[in-house]
Formats: C-alpha cells, structure tokens, sequence
C-alpha cells in the first residue's frame, strides 16, 4: 500500500481542518481565507466546510487584524493568522513583537498567548521586492516567539499542528513555490516537534544546514556532489527559534566544515546566526575551513527573472561553493 | 480648594445613576477614587524620592473616567488599559497592595516585577493590562470582544485610550472590524486635550474624538469625563446595546490630566490658568458633593472614606518595600510557558 | 456590445467639463483611455502567452477615473499610485513602450525591469509609483504635498488608492495629516466594491468610503466614475482648493474592475450578473458617445483614435520584445545612490 | 585652549541646528520635538529657532508620518525623523523597509530617497519591554539602507551630518544611556564617514568590537584586564550597514581572538554577523579561540533594576568573559 501524497499546501490545509475539529478554540483569520481560498489557495474550501465564524476574512488591515488575533489569545481562543504575504507582517510588526511576544513576560506568567501566524514568504513568482522577502531572521531575533520554517508537506503539517498546541505565540514560515511541492503525509493529526532540527542526509565531509526551498536545493547539490566522491550532510533546520545547536554541532564535529544555505539576505539572516554559533561552540575546535554562508543577495528581490533567480542561492552556485569549501585551501 | 457646583434637587429628580446604584456601591465608588487618587500621590512621592524607578503617567483629575467606567462591569467583562492606566486598574478592582508591589519590582507584584506601571495588569479582575504602546490595547480589545463571542459569553471589553492614540491607525482598523463585526466592546478615549505635548486642536482635524465615531456606524457619545454620573450612564448604556449584540460604542470623556504627561514635563505646552480651571472641577469632590447633597453620604462618612483611603494606601507602600526582590537567575522565567526557549 | 445613453443636448447646455476642455484635450483624454484599454489587454494576452512573469491587476473597466483624474493635472503636479495602475501610468503621460518594456524585464522600461507591474513610475510625468503595498502610497502623497508647500509651488499631489485600502491605518493617519496641516492633496479612491475577494458591504460599517471624510473635516464626493466628465469636475474643484491653500479633499469615484482581482483570480465572490451589467456602464463608450453627441467628434474620428491605440500597443509590445535584457552582474546596481554598500 | 565640550544630545542638537543652517531643505518630523523639545531633550530649542514649518510636531501615527518622510524625500526635501522610542518603529516597518529602502532599486535608480531617521534605543532607564528595545539588527539585515549607531558626542554629530548629506535613507541609533554623556565636540560641521569603524584602543591579544553603549563598557573592561597584562584592542563599530570588515578582519589578523559585545538580543544580534563575517574571511585562519558573543539576553527586557542590568552586558561580565577567552583552552 503506497503512502498518502498530499501537496505541501493541502497538508497545511489538512492540519488546520484536524486542529479545528479537534478544538474549537482554534480559527482562522486572514485576508481572502473565505471565499477566495486564500491567495496560494491553503485554506480552500475551509470556510464551506467550517463556516465563515471559523474562517474570518479581514478587512486590508493588517496591525489591527494581528491585534485582534493577540486578543483573541489573551481570552482564550487560539487563532491561526494568515498574512496574505509575508511582506505585509511588516505592518503588524507593533502586534507581534511588543505585544504577543512580550505579554506574558511582562504580565509575570499570569498569561499566555496561544496565537499561530503563517508567512508565505519567500522569491520566486516574479512579485517583486514588496512581495518576495525572507523576513524569518527578524522573527527569530525576539524573544517570546517560537519560529518554524517547514520545508515539506509532511512538516508543513506536522509543525503546524505543535504550532496550534504550543501556548505561546509560533510563527510558520512558508515558501510559496513549496505550496505545490508533493510528498507523503500520514492521515492522522500528528506532530512534528519545535525546535529539532532534522538530518535529512548523512554525509561526512561536509555539513550543510539549510531552510525551507534551500533544503531541497541543498539535497540536488550533494546528490550531484556525491558522483564527485564529496559526501555532504544535509541539516534541515526547521526551527529557526529555538535553535537545535545540538544536532548542529553533532554535525560539525564529525563533517569539519560548515555551510548554511538561506534565502534572507546574508547579512544577518539565520546563516549568521548558525555560524556564529558554531564559531563559538565546543564545534570550532573541529573546523577545518571557514563557515560558509551562502544568502540571499544584498538587494531588495528584482522583479526581471534572470535577476530574480541571481538574487538568491540556486543549486549550482551551492555546488560550486561547497565543492570549493571541501577541497579548497585548509 | 476644589470648588464644585452644588447640586440640590429633590430625591424623585435624581438622576438615573443615582437610583441604579445602591448606597454601598455609590459609596464604593468614591472609595475607589480616592484609593486611586492617593495611589498616585503616593506613587509621585516614592519616585520624587527615588524609590520607583522608570517613570509614570499620572492621571490625577480623570478619576470619575476611570470608576464610572467600571461601575457596572462584571469581573468576566475585559478591559484593556493605557500607559496612564493606574485608575483603571483599581477601578476595575486591582489591590493597591499588589500595584505598589509591582512598582517596587517585587515578586509579589502583578507582574512579578518584570512590568511596572506601564505594564500593570490584573487579569483576575478582567484588566488585560496596561499597555506602552499608544494605540497598542484597541485591537487586543477587539480581538478579546471577538473571544467573548466565540464562547457564547454576554460579556463585553471595554477599550481605555486617550485622544492622542485616536490617530493612530490602530485606531482606525480597530473600530472599523469592531463595527463590521458588531462586536461587544465599547471604546472610551479618555481626551485630556493633549497627547503629550500636541493638543487635539494641533492633532486632530475635528474637535471631538466622538466626531469619528460615524465613520465606523458606530454612536459617538461625549460626556463629562469629570462627572461619574455622565460617565457611568453612558457607559451602562453602551455596555447594554454591547451584551444585546447590537455592536459597538464610542463614548468620549472629557477631561483633564493634573499632573505633566510623565516625569519628564516641564510643562511648555499649556498654561497655569488652564491646569488651574481643571482643578476647581475635581471629579472627587464633584462626586462627594452630590453624595453629600443627595442625602447618600455624610460629611464625615466621605471624611472617613478617604482617610482609610490613606491608610491602605500608606499600608500599600509599606507592603511593596518589604516584598520579595526578583533573583537575576530568574531573568529567563515566563518568556515561554514551558520554560522552553 | 456596450449600451450607453446618449446624451442629447445644446451645446448652451453642456457640462463644465466639455467647456473647459478644448477638443484636442477631449480627443487625447479619449485617445488615452483606449491606450489603457488596449494596453491592459495586451499584457493580459502577453501574460496569458507566458510572456510576462509574474502577476498584474488589470483595471478594464476603470479607465475614466484614471485618466478624468489626471486631465488637468500639470507635469509637476504628482500623483501615487496603487498595485492596479496601469491606467494612472499612461493617463498622468507615460508611454506604453516603456512601460511594455517594464513588463518584460527590460533595461529600457521604465524601472530598468526591476520593479514589473507593481512598480511601474514615471517619475518624469509625475508619477510617484505604483505601490505593492495596499496603503502604501498614502502617506507618501501627503509627504509629496508636503515637500511642494515647503517649496512654495502650488502642485497638488494625488494619491489613488481602493475601497479597500481604506480600511488601513494608513488611511486615517494620512488623512487627518493632510487635514491637520492643510496640504493640496487629493485622496482619490476608486471604489470597485471588492478588495480583493471582500465587498465593502463586509470590510466597511459605511457606505462610501467618502463618509469617512467627515472624521478628517475634509469634504467627501461621491461621483459615478465611470462618467470621465463627473471625475474630472469634481478633480479640477478639489485642485482648485488644493493650489488655492484650502486643503485636502476626498473623492470617491464609483467605478469596477471587470476583470478578476488578479491572475489567481477564480471569480467565486461575485455574481455574472453583476460583471455584466457592470460592462453595460462601460466608460469608454460612454464618452465615445457624449463626444459624438455634442458634435466634438466624429464616428470615424473615434475609430481612428482606437486604431491608433491598437497600432501603439501593438508597437510596444514590439518593442519591449526587443528590448535590452539585465545582467546578472548588474544585480546590485540601484541597491544605494552611489553604489556604496 | 581646551576643546569645547557637550553631551550628546547637545551634539545631535547642533548637528540638526547645522545641516538646518546650510540646507534649507531639510528639516524635523517627530512627536513632542518642537515646544517639548523631544522626549529626551534632543531636539531642545531648536523649534524656537527654526519654527514650526522646520520643526514639526507629528500626531502619534508613526506608520503615516514615516510615509510622510518618504514621500518629502521623493519630492526633493530632506526630512529628519525621530521616533520617540525606536521601540515604536515597529509601526513603521511596512514605510521604513518596503518603500524607504527598496524605491530607489525598484524604480531602476531613477530616484532616490535623502531620509535620515532616528531612534532613540537601548535598556536602563526603567522604562520596561516595549521601550528598551534594541532592534538595529532588523535594519541592518535591510539592503537599501545604511545603520550607524555613534558611541560618542563627536561621532553622534559627525555621523549625522554625513547621514544628513547621504542620498539614500540612513538610520541613527542612538543610546538613550549616551544622551547625557560629555565630549569633545569641534564647532564646524564635521563629518564622520558613514562605513568607517574606529580603533578606540590597540591591543595584542584580543579584540572585542563593540557598539554603543557598550563601546564604553569594553574599553573600562579593557583598562582592567590591562592590568592583568591582557591587552585588548577596542573597535567601535560605529557603522552597522555597510560593515566595515577591513578593519575588523586586520585586527583579528593581530589579535588572533574576537569578542563581540552588543546590547540588542545575542541571537541574530550584530554580532552575530561579525562572528560569521570573520569565520568566513581570511581572518580565520588566525583565530586561536571560538569566537565570543556577548549580547543581551533572550528574553524582554524586565522592569525590575536589577534584572534589567541582568538583561545586558555589564563591564564585569565582559571581564570575566574576556579573560577566559584570552587564558582559557586553545
Ligand atoms: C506608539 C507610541 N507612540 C508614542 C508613544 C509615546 N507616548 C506615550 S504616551 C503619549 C501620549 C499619548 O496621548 P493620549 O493617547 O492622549 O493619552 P494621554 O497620555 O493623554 O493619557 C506618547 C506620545 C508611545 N508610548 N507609543
Ligand atoms: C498591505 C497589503 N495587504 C494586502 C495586500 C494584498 N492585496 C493586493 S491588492 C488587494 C486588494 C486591494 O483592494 P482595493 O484597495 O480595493 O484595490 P483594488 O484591488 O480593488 O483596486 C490585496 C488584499 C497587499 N498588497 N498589501
Ligand atoms: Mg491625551
Ligand atoms: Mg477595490
């Protein structure tokens, strides 16, 4: 009997379903969730199935409509927020780090805030610089928030159900060219957990932690690598806070070289923040060349496709560099 | 002295608020206002003599906004507050105690320490908290109304805000998704006449924050911040159409903050002869005077309100100093709920 | 076809607006809203052919806003614009060539094939920008306004934006600044009943947009905007005000989008019959016909000037396919003025 | 003839009363920066010298009057925008990074956007989570934008004149700590380059590269541990973006040790970038001990006094970091 395949936005789709039978806190909010289905058609036909008390289309109004959902999570229901794109997150920045991250601290314990976000993020559909963005390194720099970044369906779904349950506020990153990406994903509702990273190859020459669309491109690197005799492990990251330096470091230490492959503009994107925790780590001791960062460019994403495609990792440029890495100097 | 305006009328001519509330409640009330008001003053000392760190927004004068908001609230009905949220908070039925606690940065205060006056909260009483942000606690307002509808609850939120955060765009989104959604929440901006520094003349292009209300459907109510009768009258009236699922409100009450915007006023921005007009129309002594005219409240009996007033206030402070002090090996506690990070 | 009402009437009695403007400027304004008509549908068919990437919002069906807005606008006065701004583009004087060129990616387009159709400006006309960001170019229009009175010009600024971007914050913090400071801005929203996929019945708790207005002290017109005679007399009023210091106005041009929001568009919230009888009111036609009526224009003079539009159209789909193609290596070119990074 | 003193904020205050001066096309936005003078005495008089029209008073709507600012820059003035608290730019995130930052790329060149902004930052005053942010990180990850955070009253005046004079947006964080801090500040209108870091003290065995308020911390830790016969070269960063890695990388070179101290989140912090930056350059090779990060906690910051300092590098813990990583293994 062959494994169920479901699209990477059809496992979304299924988690929130299950999470809303499930518990009838949870609902939706977001621009076009209803009717439209959502603008990469995740929620579909959500709002026939659950009604439109559960699957709330809001005005253009991003601040207030985050806002809303932190106060829905103050008094007990537990919202699931779509931001049409990630871009727009921009606008609610106020709601989402002064606010849902930091209440319960501020408040001493006394509460909590049960409140999912997801971001389709990421370049690729010729949309632009305002609707092409990787803005996850942001998320993961404040404290208060949990972030995701699911890079196959069955993680899409898995992390978005350990999103809903978790009490405090998980951010899920999603790549929009994944949404059509296929793969297997069991029928009951399980989970995947926060914060553990997945080793989706075992290699030993070299390690490789990349996050959503980068793992695969990273998997197509060290395939092609491996027919030149270089072994490359392939970290999928999954969780960008709270970090799995565990699994990292484990890696590092048996591989000696590290490269972190992201989307987000390489100053200061998580590739920063993975290497400079290695570089600080009992794992340094092992390294036998620098860390490589390979980022998103220092440029807002063009619209032109040839730029666009320029402007972030693709899979040769990977090879290319990891090759150099490994039999490189040191 | 506070001078305030005599009001004699017969018992059968008084007013709704007046025959709503009984005696004990009516006297709670001024309880609670000059619980609030020595709070504050208390408050002011212990910093003016560097014992509260940070700084604070006082909200001396807008007492009557605060409690005759909160009358008629159950504990279960929400409130969101401000950074000039003190009164609201012992409105909404905080232990002063508590409150002191949390400016002194103990453990025993409402935030454990970790939130001080511009973070106050007191989510047993229904008070969410208060908020740094302007504008910050209209949404979470909504979105708390929204809950309450989820859950089939009657209750309702009420959203403190002042002048200044009505130009915010919270504003605008916030009111807006309360009035599609009918929600039960009522928005009462508390207009002191200036944000900061600004005046609504120089931020606003209408002169009344209820003259926004129509934009969103919604009524828009103004009432004499300083007078709890107006205040509490308009507010039972909201709160009613709010737990009846017809929607929404704006009541704006007009009044003054006493004191500079916070510690660092050197009050450039209005004049001596206005703070003093506000003064002469103390909402505490308006209130205690009607009492008194009414027949509900003896002299001495309002006497006797405010000096235990004193006393608990003064008992507060001493329970702050003596709390517990927060162990920086605590620092990383309540950022998660699991403790997970 | 298109039914329109013909319009009969003496000359003695014609409208402002066919007085005001001499017949090469109504000829042009015609000439204009074909151009739009014809280049949206020729990028339709060049996205549909796979031969433009991304995604664009087509506003067919809204071209006499666009262009009655920008007839008697100077060079010098600016306009914003919004994701759907094709139209804005070519009526504030833009040249589809370079605007086809845009679309394909191309060194010679307009924003060197950075920005595609979300960004398409024309800073030479006036034309600010196209916005990806619903909201976006309000508060830069009043910036704009802002910058012309500190340079003492008398330009006005004119910010388009949708029914649904005024439910941003964004909204009301741009129009009480424009009202509070009195700049010559004129907010022009183009309500075509949808954002997106919601109605204004369901994202607003008014009517018209220009009911906000009030809140801003601004005055508020509602015109049928798709009758270019009705949005360009209540324009050329507003921009008197605006030059002559009075301040900001509101004008709400009632109008429709007949094809989908977009490309992901799968037309699930609106009925065939509304988009039917929508095209029924067809701009175009409607002017065609008044022009004809009232003598300014012969059948065969309106026949040449669609002809030539298709001819230009087609001409510039020519030559933004010629066009210069990026390099990679120029990736980082524009990042910063000076090439400093 | 000693050299003139002021403090910081007096050298912000003369470098705006200049630029004034000499460009009348500049000018302030903010709220409670005419008649109050600013929240934190910045602006002071300058209302009374230059009138409301140069000095303007903003309602509180920080998304729309940031977009004001974009929108008189594009129009040929240039604003100078404070945000009382940069905690509050939060609401201005969609103005600041989709449009300040990208019009100039997206529009191919054809314009450019002369804004300076500036954001009053960091912990100590009491002021509790939603006004002790420091969030320059955020910015810093943005292309299109240009970071500088002045240590110092000379270099709070010259930075800001060289951002005033910049074509393209520049954000100036400044240390709500260093307002009051005294300096050496020449009269003339000065510039300090933007991109340029400084060697505030040379020293053999370790360099920590520090910003802001820290600046301070690690050149008092510096003395100290000088006593210790641990020699410790200070770099003041001054420039977040573009990073100045030259000097930073020659340094390391001599020093073969890096510490990073910064008060924003140590998670995806600036040192963060630093760490990865050096890990990947030729400095690598010699580094004779991980790389160390001291930045703030992963947490809000408290309201309670003791615990805020917890939340932050202290000179004490820079000492004691410091010396283990000179003394300690390797
Ligand atoms: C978003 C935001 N902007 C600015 C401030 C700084 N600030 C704190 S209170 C205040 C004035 C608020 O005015 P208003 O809403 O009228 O309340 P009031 O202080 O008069 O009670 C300002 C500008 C803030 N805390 N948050
Ligand atoms: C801030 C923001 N939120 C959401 C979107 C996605 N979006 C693009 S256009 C649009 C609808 C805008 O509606 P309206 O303002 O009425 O303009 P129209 O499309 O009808 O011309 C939406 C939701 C966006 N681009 N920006
Ligand atoms: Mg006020
Ligand atoms: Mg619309």
């Amino acid at each position: 009997m062959s494994a169920r395949e479901l699209s990477y936005a059809e496992a979304v789709r299924e988690a929130l379903a299950q999470a809303m039978e499930a518990d009838e806190r949870v609902f939706l909010m977001g621009e076009d969730i209803g009717v439209y289905g959502g603008a990469f058609q995740v929620t579909g036909d959500l709002v026939h199935r659950f009604g439109e008390d559960r699957v709330m289309d809001t005005p253009i109004a991003e601040l207030g409509a985050a806002g809303v959902a932190v106060g829905a999570a103050l008094a007990g229901s537990k919202p699931v927020f779509e931001f049409q794109f990630s871009d727009f997150a921009t606008l609610a920045m106020e709601q989402i780090v002064n606010q849902a991250a930091k209440i319960r601290f501020m408040l001493g314990g006394k509460v909590s805030v049960p409140l999912v976000m997801r971001f389709p993020a990421g370049s690729g559909t010729g949309a632009a610089a305002q609707h092409s963005q990787s803005l996850d390194a942001w998320f993961a720099h404040v404290p208060g928030l949990k972030v995701v970044q699911p890079a196959t369906p069955h993680d899409a779904k898995g992390l978005l159900l350990s999103a809903i349950d978790d009490p405090d506020p998980v951010m899920v990153f999603e790549h929009k060219l994944l949404y059509k990406m296929k793969g297997e994903v069991p029928e009951e509702a399980y989970r995947v957990p926060i914060g553990k990273a997945l080793v989706r190859r075992e290699g030993r020459h070299v390690t490789i932690v990349a996050t959503a669309i980068m793992v695969h491109r990273a998997l197509e690197a060290a395939e092609i690598l491996s027919g030149e005799g270089i072994d490359v492990e392939v970290i999928d990251l999954r969780t960008l806070r709270p970090l799995d330096t565990q699994t990292i470091i484990e890696s590092v230490k048996k591989t000696t070289r590290l490269a972190c492959v992201y989307e987000g503009v390489k100053t200061l994107g998580i590739g920063a923040e993975i290497s400079a925790m290695i570089a600080e780590s009992e794992a340094f001791d092992y390294l036998d060349a620098p860390i490589l960062r390979l980022g998103g460019a220092e440029a807002p994403i063009p619209y032109n496709p040839v730029l666009e495609k320029a402007a972030v990792p693709q899979t040769d440029g990977i090879i290319a560099s990891v090759r150099r890495l490994v039999t490189g100097r040191i | 002295m506070t001078q305030v305006t005599q009001e004699t009328v017969a018992v059968s001519n008084l007013r709704d608020f007046y025959r709503h509330f009984d005696t004990t409640a009516l006297r709670d009330a001024l309880r609670r206002m000059y619980l609030i008001r020595r709070f504050e003053e208390g408050a002011e000392e212990a910093y003016t003599r560097g014992l509260i760190h940070g700084t604070m927004h006082l909200s001396i004068g807008q007492e009557a906004s605060a409690v005759g908001s909160c009358m008629d609230l159950r504990k279960t009905d929400y409130i969101t507050s401000t950074h000039r949220g003190h009164g609201h908070c012992i409105a909404k039925g905080a232990d002063p105690k508590l409150m002191f606690a949390e400016f002194f940065g103990k453990e025993e205060g409402y935030c454990r320490g970790r939130g001080g006056s511009m973070h106050i909260a007191d989510v047993e009483s229904g008070n969410l908290g208060a908020n740094g942000i302007v504008g910050g606690g209209l949404p979470i307002a909504v979105g708390a109304a929204l809950a309450i509808r989820k859950q089939k609850r009657d209750d309702v939120a009420v959203c403190f805000f002042g002048d200044g955060a009505s130009n915010e765009g919270a504003f605008h989104e916030a009111l807006n998704m309360a009035a599609i959604w009918k929600l039960p929440v009522l928005f009462i901006c508390e207009n002191n006449k200036y944000g900061m520094s600004v005046s609504t003349e120089r931020s606003m292009a209408v002169r009344n924050v209820a003259d926004r209300a129509p934009a969103y459907n919604m009524p828009g109510e103004i009432v004499d911040g300083n007078r709890i009768e107006d205040v509490s009258e308009a507010v039972m009236r909201a709160t009613a159409r709010a737990r009846n699922g017809d929607g929404p409100s704006l009541i704006e009450t007009k009044t003054y903050r006493i004191r500079g915007h916070s510690k660092s006023d050197r009050n450039r921005y209005r004049t001596k002869e206005e703070i003093e007009e506000w003064k002469a129309r103390d909402p505490i002594g308006h209130f205690e005077a009607n009492l008194e005219a009414f027949g509900i409240l003896r002299k001495d009996e309002a006497e006797a309100i405010r000096v235990a007033a004193e006393v608990e206030i003064a008992a507060a402070v001493e329970f702050a100093k003596g709390g517990t002090d927060p162990l920086p090996a605590d620092l990383m506690r309540d950022v998660y709920t699991k403790g997970a990070a």
